[in-house]
């Protein structure tokens, strides 16, 4: 649309020029932006952790040495994997960060996914139906905005256990509007789209747009706030912990070590700090990530990525 | 605009030093670890509200001060009647904060408001549930109180029973407390604070603090920075790992005993092997000086050493987890369930560190061989499990749970902890049922030695629960007071025992 | 206009009427706070008198009945925990957070749109590196562990301010610098990328042939534009703030409605907490209403 | 031309940085412009022929623009070396610019009055005078009411009316150039006349150089004096607009005048007695208070092409969609095989899908980005099963892009792969495979070239043929119409105000509306076009 366009030939071939998979391409714009490239970096070794972490070092870091409590960082005479301290029960901090990785992961991907699946199928539902469907589903996306996500960790978290799985609920629920209201408003703004009228006149069912048009178009949109949100509820999950009503030990998340050292923030700044300073990782990995995705899932942005840089930021 | 925003800065400047100069007079400042629900005297059980109304704005019929027992405060004195009955003889010359003058009508409306059935009142519910009391005025200053049935303790109990006018409602919680103590209540900005000052006309000596102000703060890192930073004089509640500084920080046995509840009537907790096996499991003495605060004692039973009847003959069960796996063993052979799955619950927030506490015991009881899962609860559901009447469905349980003694006498813990009708027993022994109930009829040095058999037999022959520790709190304590924490720092505060350096 | 109000309030209530009703059941699914008022000692006798005396013996459908009869007459029923109406109690918290987040969010308005908008205008620039990367490590720290952090450095260890509570001005600075960070790198970033689209617009490129100069080609142009986008996230932060700051105002000792709903729900004080429910959906809803009004004034194609 | 140009451009050459890599825009591009002068330069989009024009104001981002080389001298000094701030200095009160899609360029939240005014106070004119100045432009360019108007926003006026508020807004200080990228490209024909007339009157008036950018032959004959044909980057021919019409030297000019439409044989009616496949009577619908559509009544035979014609707004497109049940008729019937379709139910109305069919005006936006070209055009098997096995649908979608002129090898590509002429075949392919009889094509090609959009033409007249298929044409382009219809049907306000055979409407008009119509759309040859001129002013002048 904008007049820029017009500077620009005109490339009816454009993939004969370019003869790189696009798996590769991905790959080089993402060197191009070094950030983002850390970042994706990180964020597999965040992921091999939850995969790996607790079949490796399970056994390391729940055994307990009470008279060796909060035994200081760097000491690289002792095993590695005492290297960030011990806490406070003793029990060596990195291997406790990498265990605790599974969950925390497991959480925040959880409730993202089953917030982005519930939420946007009730968006897309709402989007595509009935102005009394529509006002039925927003009015219920309302009532969960204004409920208390608080109130609803104590609700949950009394009626069943405080498990994992439960927190995922609880998680999930608080989120499901954020997606419920984006995928709505894109499926109102997509279904105008001459696309859709198109496969409207080849008489195309209502499931058929919305699931083979309507979706993967809303879909780059809703997983970039996906990618936000996962750091979003994983700071969420820290701060139920530190309220006492989020995970219960011996389970562990990095959330639950941040609340847990937070006394001993004056006397053994360690045993909050590295667990924070994961949590600080990975979320500011997964924010510059989705900026990253943002650039390159946008055509008119694209460019910065595609460019050689001559200096280097 | 730069000349406004300089003056502003001023401004603000001089309100924080202003703030502190005040602070160096004779007032103090007080933090507290909660704010207050109400003002309530009845409810000054309740640690925070005890802190600030305790003595300090009501007072109570007799005191328990520490090292010396049981103590007048307004009444001077008392006799046994028998049958139950009680004369106690008040303090003349005393006022309360609205003017008028302290009678026996007071203390008769009070003990009626305490224990009546308008206002649900704390102290009523916990010290005199079950029994029946009733007065009879005699003259101005003096007053007969029955119990039904007979309390042996009833002077003891009056220390609990804090004296309010005769024209306080019977049916609403006062928001403006008055009483007798040197300090009245000025001001309560909920959500903010607390103010009190000297009464003029109060009976006893000239207090050298002359006001006081009470601040909330949950966190305890917060709390502790605040004296550090002057900007509160006491903190009578830190988190050890926050008493760093030997100079402000003090120490105090805080009168509260930790231990795990076992559900005897469960199998496989109804064996006695499998308990003394619990027992023997925990390496008590790894806790003191690391997750717990150095000087914490361990724990025989279920009142303070300070406490009457306390038996100093018995022995902590020692740390021995090759005994405790042949108990298990032994057990198991007989066709004990031990492998069958124990839920060890906790509290969220009971004591400090409580988290550490319970893991580490968790993987002590695993070590040894037991099936066990941790869950902590808050404090709602945790009651569930605690108190009676039990689930029908539940399994084998041991639940942690701190207990506050500060009143000199078992009579308050036993009954409620091991009676086949306690609210938080989990045992059904009429042998313990008898024994309870001998001592509490029993006085003097009957009652003592009577107390402390019933110790011994909880902890030696049925192996009752798994007594874990007597705690100790802090308090932080800005050096330019002179005040030292004691026992009863764990429920009251008393301003008028504050003296500068 | 008129008529649009009116429809945006009937769906405000009837949502407010759901969330009631939604909260009352559920949140009586948390169990029966007797055991919670009385000390663990009190006799089956206190604890019974204690439910007759609020009501908690009656099935719950009679309670409910109770509840919406006196809530019809604006009465929300007494706090158990406070022994004060409930509202009182409510409205004495919401000032103080409502206060907190106007003060806030005014902060992180004017500089995440100056901010953000400067680091658009030079796109990959080293001032936009910089803001980006920083609002981001500051959008992902706990807010807990920033707030004691910021405690122990700036009012134990340089002393510049206090450490807690309310009083003077210069109690206001440590919690609003906490809440500030995560509404701020949020906010930044949508401003960035929407100004960024907006630079890029073809009015944009008008004013630069009409020979307007970069501050007003960025701050009359393109500002107006570009915050209609970025108005939807504030207005989810603000939400967020007046939903009660529960972190940063149990760490400040801050009498805010987050703090008093937490306190509540753990001490299952139901009417506080459905007071406390009522007050903030009603602000947010307004807020909501004032939101799509001012969405009118930016953009003038907008009419209701 | 012996005294140096007011605006001179050198060898001037522009790369871009793409997703593809490295961009020719311009190569060695040279012009000039003298005042009082109008020059045009005419392209197809992609040929860059907006490059030079940007780089003058210098609005091109660097990156992802890079000059390369080349210089431009106004006054004969060369912009490209002076300060940003000083080039800004020029930007506005020097050179002036306005755009294609002026609702677009015009900054939508702020009025127009002030966007006006902004023009002068940018460059140090008092608020106050400002704003009278404005009043009087506004009055100039004639917006009607002006006073009221000042505070009026963009989105509140006529197209034709916008394009005048951007040139009130370019000639606030009287620039010595004024540069117009497209001016008239989407505006009615008769709009586009009096914008052009107005352009003219103005460099009148002022002697500014006109630079003019477009695409269309005519506008050029309307207006140019000289005339600049680029493609692809490079100049390839130049010189008066006459002499390049008349005696092109390029084979792409020439290609590119031959491909103007307007100048064919026109068809003759179909026979009549042949029963209508579409018979529509008294069709209508309200959208509220406003009639979008009234009491239209045609015929669709088979085999025919039936144009309709009109102005935005005259209710072309929503006919089409009532047919369509994109929108529901208010009243009326459309019998199709004597159903009416208006009232069909679902069911019925699903086979009748694979009856009517249509291609959109813009196929960049009418094909799901997302979708392959296979699934595009293989959907309407998956939609309508009974039409093919799927074992079968790989065969026929090479043989439905084969009949389209489109390579079947690159089936498994993505619609952005394709030039926009290829996308509306491919959007084409998509009807067909339906098998359909009749096709609705609105405004199916006023989205392209002149070039593609003959060659798209004579794709749809060869399906015709071989098909037998029937067209509803909705367009506003009347040249076009004129090459292509049976029979015509002019629509304004929502009704029909005249039907009937091709050469009937063309040659005796019998409306005034019709005859307007006509008289607007412009010629190419600028001599055909200046005697049209002539005679449109003295109509006017009636």
């Amino acid at each position: 649309m904008t007049t820029n366009s017009d500077h620009i030939p005109a490339q009816p071939s454009a993939t004969e020029d370019v003869p790189t998979s696009p798996a590769k391409q991905v790959l080089r714009m993402l060197w191009r932006d070094k950030l983002a490239f850390f970042a994706a970096v990180f964020l597999i070794l965040v992921i091999l952790c939850a995969i790996f972490g607790p079949m490796l070092f399970e056994e390391e870091a729940t055994r307990q040495d009470l008279r060796g409590r909060n035994a200081p960082p760097f000491d690289f005479s002792r095993n590695w994997l005492f290297w960030l301290g011990g806490d406070t029960l003793g029990r060596p901090l990195l291997a406790r960060i990498i265990v605790a990785a599974q969950n925390t992961m497991m959480v925040a991907a959880g409730a993202v996914a089953a917030s982005l699946a519930i939420g946007t199928t009730l968006g897309l539902i709402a989007g595509y139906s009935g102005p009394r469907t529509s006002q039925v589903i927003m009015r219920l996306a309302d009532v969960i905005m204004s409920f208390p996500s608080l109130l609803l960790a104590v609700i949950v978290l009394y009626m069943l256990a405080p498990s994992v799985g439960n927190l995922i609920i609880v998680l999930a629920i608080t989120r499901i509007p954020v997606y419920l209201r984006t995928s709505r408003a894109e499926v109102l703004e997509v279904r105008e789209r001459m696309f859709v009228q198109a496969a409207q006149v080849m008489g195309a069912s209502t499931r058929r747009i919305v699931f083979r048009h309507i979706l993967p178009i809303v879909a780059p949109t809703l997983i970039t706030i996906a990618t936000l949100d996962f750091a979003f509820v994983m700071l969420a999950e820290s701060s139920l912990s530190f309220l006492g009503i989020g995970i219960q030990p011996p389970e562990i998340t990095w959330g639950l070590m941040v609340s847990q050292g937070r006394p001993y923030l004056t006397s053994a700044w360690w045993l909050s700090f590295f667990p924070g300073l994961v949590i600080i990782l990975t979320t500011l990995s997964l924010n510059l990530l989705s900026n990253w995705m943002r650039t390159a899932l946008d055509p008119v942005q694209r460019w910065r990525l595609e460019i050689a840089r001559k200096k280097h930021g | 605009m730069k000349y406004q925003n300089g003056r502003v800065a001023a401004i603000l400047l001089a309100t924080t030093i202003a703030g502190q100069a005040m602070a160096q007079e004779q007032t103090v400042t007080v933090v507290l670890s909660e704010e207050l629900d109400v003002v309530e005297p009845c409810m000054a059980s309740r640690s925070n509200i005890g802190r600030v109304v305790l003595q300090n704005i009501a007072e109570t019929v007799t005191e328990i001060v520490p090292g010396s027992g049981l103590q007048p405060r307004l009444a001077t004195s008392w006799e046994d009647m028998g049958g139950g009955t009680w004369r106690f003889t008040l303090r003349e010359g005393v006022t309360f904060h609205d003017g008028s003058s302290f009678t026996a009508e007071d203390v008769a409306h009070s003990i009626a408001r305490t224990t009546g059935d308008q206002i649900v009142c704390e102290i009523g519910a916990k010290f005199f549930g079950g029994i029946a009391i009733t007065t009879d005025i005699v003259d101005e200053h003096t007053i007969d109180i029955t119990a039904d049935p007979a309390q042996p303790i009833l002077p003891l109990l009056m220390s609990t029973m804090t004296v309010v006018p005769a024209e306080t409602p019977m049916d609403s919680f006062v928001e403006t407390p008055v009483g007798t103590g040197p300090y009245t209540f000025d001001e309560y900005n909920v959500g903010q604070n607390i103010t009190l000052s000297h009464y003029e006309n109060y009976w006893g000596d000239m207090p050298e603090v002359l006001s006081a102000t009470y601040l909330f703060r949950s966190d305890s890192a917060v709390r502790s920075a605040m004296v550090a930073t002057g900007e509160a004089d006491i903190a009578p509640n830190i988190a050890v790992q926050d008493a760093t500084d030997p100079a402000t920080d003090y120490a105090y046995p805080n009168s509260e005993t930790v231990y795990l509840r076992v559900d005897h009537e469960i199998a496989p907790l109804n064996d006695v092997r499998v308990r003394e096996a619990l027992n023997l499991a925990v390496d008590r003495q790894a806790f003191v000086g690391t997750v717990l605060a150095d000087g914490t004692l361990l724990a025989t039973g279920m009142t303070p050493p300070s406490t009457l009847g306390y038996n100093a003959e018995l022995e902590p069960y020692g740390y021995d987890p090759d005994r405790a796996r042949e108990l298990l063993q032994e057990a198991a052979a007989d066709g004990v369930a031990v492998d069958s799955s124990i839920t060890l619950i906790g509290r969220t927030g009971n004591f400090g560190n409580v988290l550490e506490t319970m893991e580490a015991l968790l993987q002590m009881f695993q070590d040894v061989g037991f099936n066990m899962e941790l869950q902590m609860f808050e404090v709602a559901e945790w009651e569930n499990s605690y108190s009676r009447p039990f689930a029908e469905d539940r399994g084998p349980t041991l639940v942690a749970a701190q207990h506050d003694n500060a009143n000199g006498d078992p009579v308050f813990s036993m009954y409620f902890k091991y009676a086949s009708d306690g609210l938080q027993s989990g045992i059904q022994d009429p042998q313990l049922d008898d024994m309870i109930a001998a001592a509490t009829a029993a006085t003097g040095e009957e009652r003592e030695q009577l107390w402390s058999d019933t110790f011994a037999y909880i902890h030696d022959e049925i192996v009752g629960d798994v007594m874990l520790f007597h705690m100790v709190g802090f308090s932080r304590v800005n050096p330019r007071l002179a005040f030292e924490p004691t026992i009863k720092t764990n429920s009251e505060l008393q301003l008028a025992q504050i003296s500068f350096n | 206009m008129k008529s649009f109000l009116g429809k945006r309030a009937i769906a405000s209530a009837i949502s407010l009427i759901g969330l009631i009703v939604l909260v009352f059941f559920l949140s009586r699914l948390t169990g029966d706070p007797t055991a919670l008022y009385l000390p663990v000692d009190a006799s089956l006798e206190s604890r019974e008198q204690f439910r007759e005396l609020h009501g908690l013996n009656d099935p719950l459908i009679v309670q409910f009945g109770t509840y919406v009869s006196d809530l019809v007459r604006f009465d929300f029923g007494d706090s158990i925990r406070r022994s004060e109406p409930a509202l009182d109690a409510v409205l004495r918290a919401f000032a103080w957070t409502l206060q907190l987040a106007l003060i806030t969010m005014s902060l992180v308005i004017v500089t995440a749109v100056i901010v953000g908008s400067l680091a658009a205008f030079h796109v990959g620039g080293v001032f936009d590196r910089i803001t980006t990367f920083f609002s981001l490590v500051g959008a992902s720290a706990p807010d807990f562990w920033i707030a004691i952090v910021a405690i122990v450095l700036f009012s134990v260890n340089l002393g510049w301010v206090p450490t807690s509570g309310t009083g003077t001005l210069w109690h206001w600075i440590l919690p609003v610098a906490v809440l500030f960070i995560r509404p701020f790198g949020l906010i930044l970033q949508v401003v960035r990328g929407s100004m960024i689209s907006v630079l890029g617009s073809a009015y944009v490129k008008t004013a630069r042939a009409k020979g307007v100069r970069n501050r007003p080609i960025i701050f009359v142009h393109g500002l107006r534009n570009a915050m209609l986008p970025v108005i939807t996230v504030i207005g989810d932060q603000a939400a967020a703030l007046l939903n009660g700051a529960v972190v940063v105002e149990t760490i400040f000792g801050f009498p805010g409605v987050g703090k008093l709903m937490i306190d509540s729900i753990l001490q299952r004080d139901f009417s506080v907490v459905l007071a406390a429910i009522f007050v903030t959906a009603v602000a947010i809803f307004v807020m909501n209403i004032l939101i799509d009004i001012l969405y009118a004034v930016l953009d003038p194609r907008i009419r209701y | 031309m012996g005294e140096t140009p007011l605006l001179e451009v050198r060898n001037l050459s522009v790369d871009f940085h793409t997703v593809g890599g490295k961009v020719h825009a311009v190569r060695n591009v040279s012009w000039h412009l003298s005042r009082g002068e109008t020059l045009a330069i005419l392209g197809e989009s992609g040929s860059g022929k907006s490059v030079s024009a940007s780089a003058i104001m210098n609005l091109i981002d660097c990156p992802p623009g890079e000059i390369v080389s080349g210089e431009i001298l106004f006054e004969g000094q060369d912009v490209l070396k002076m300060s940003s701030n000083a080039r800004r200095d020029l930007n506005g009160r020097r050179i002036a610019m306005i755009f294609q899609d002026p609702l677009s360029h015009l900054n939508p939240v702020y009025t127009v009055g002030f966007q006006i005014a902004e023009t002068m106070t940018a460059h140090g004119t008092p608020r106050v005078q400002a704003r009278s100045r404005a009043l009087e432009l506004m009055a100039r360019v004639g917006i009607p009411d002006h006073e009221a108007k000042f505070d009026a926003y963009p989105h509140q006026f006529s197209g034709g009316q916008r394009q005048r508020l951007m040139i009130a807004m370019a000639l606030a200080l009287k620039p010595d150039i004024l540069i117009a990228d497209e001016p008239t490209t989407a505006l009615d024909v008769t709009v586009q006349a009096q914008v052009l007339a107005l352009l003219e009157e103005l460099q009148q008036e002022t002697g500014m150089g006109l630079l003019l950018i477009t695409h269309d032959l005519g506008v050029v004959a309307e207006v140019a004096d000289r005339v600049v044909v680029m493609n692809s980057g490079e100049i390839v021919e130049a010189g008066t607009a006459s002499d390049v019409y008349h005696d092109p030297g390029h084979p792409y000019t020439r290609k590119l005048i031959a491909a103007v439409p307007g100048t064919g044989e026109m068809a003759a009616p179909l026979e009549t007695g042949i029963k209508p496949i579409l018979e529509v009577n008294g069709l209508t619908k309200h959208f509220g208070s406003f009639i979008a559509l009234d009491d239209a009544s045609l015929t669709v035979l088979p085999g025919e092409t039936v144009a309709i014609v009109g102005e935005s707004g005259s209710g072309k497109s929503t006919l089409a969609k009532t047919l369509l049940r994109l929108e529901e008729a208010t009243s009326g019937e459309a019998l199709w095989h004597g159903r009416d379709l208006v009232t069909m139910g679902q069911r019925e109305l699903f086979s009748l899908r694979r009856d009517i069919q249509m291609v959109f005006q813009d196929p960049t936006q009418s094909l799901n980005p997302r979708m392959s070209v296979y699934d595009i055009v293989s959907e309407a098997f998956a939609i309508h099963p009974k039409i093919l096995p799927r074992s079968q649908w790989k065969a026929r979608v090479r043989e439905l892009l084969d009949q389209v002129g489109l390579d079947a090898n690159h089936m498994n590509r993505y619609p952005h792969q394709f030039s926009g002429g290829q996308r509306q075949r491919i959007a084409i392919a998509r009807s067909l495979a339906l098998e359909p009889k009749l096709i609705i094509c609105d405004e199916a090609v006023s989205a392209l070239d002149v070039s593609i959009q003959s060659q798209v033409m004579t794709l749809l007249t060869g399906l015709q043929d071989k098909l037998g298929l029937s067209y509803l044409f909705i367009a506003h382009d009347l040249p076009l119409v004129r090459d292509f219809a049976h029979r015509v049907i002019v629509m304004q306000d929502g009704r029909i105000v005249e039907q009937g055979p091709v050469a009937q409407i063309f040659e005796a008009p019998r409306q005034t509306y019709t005859r307007n119509l006509i008289a607007a759309s412009l010629h190419p040859d600028p001599e055909i076009q200046a005697r049209r001129r002539s005679e449109r002013l003295a109509m006017a002048g009636d």
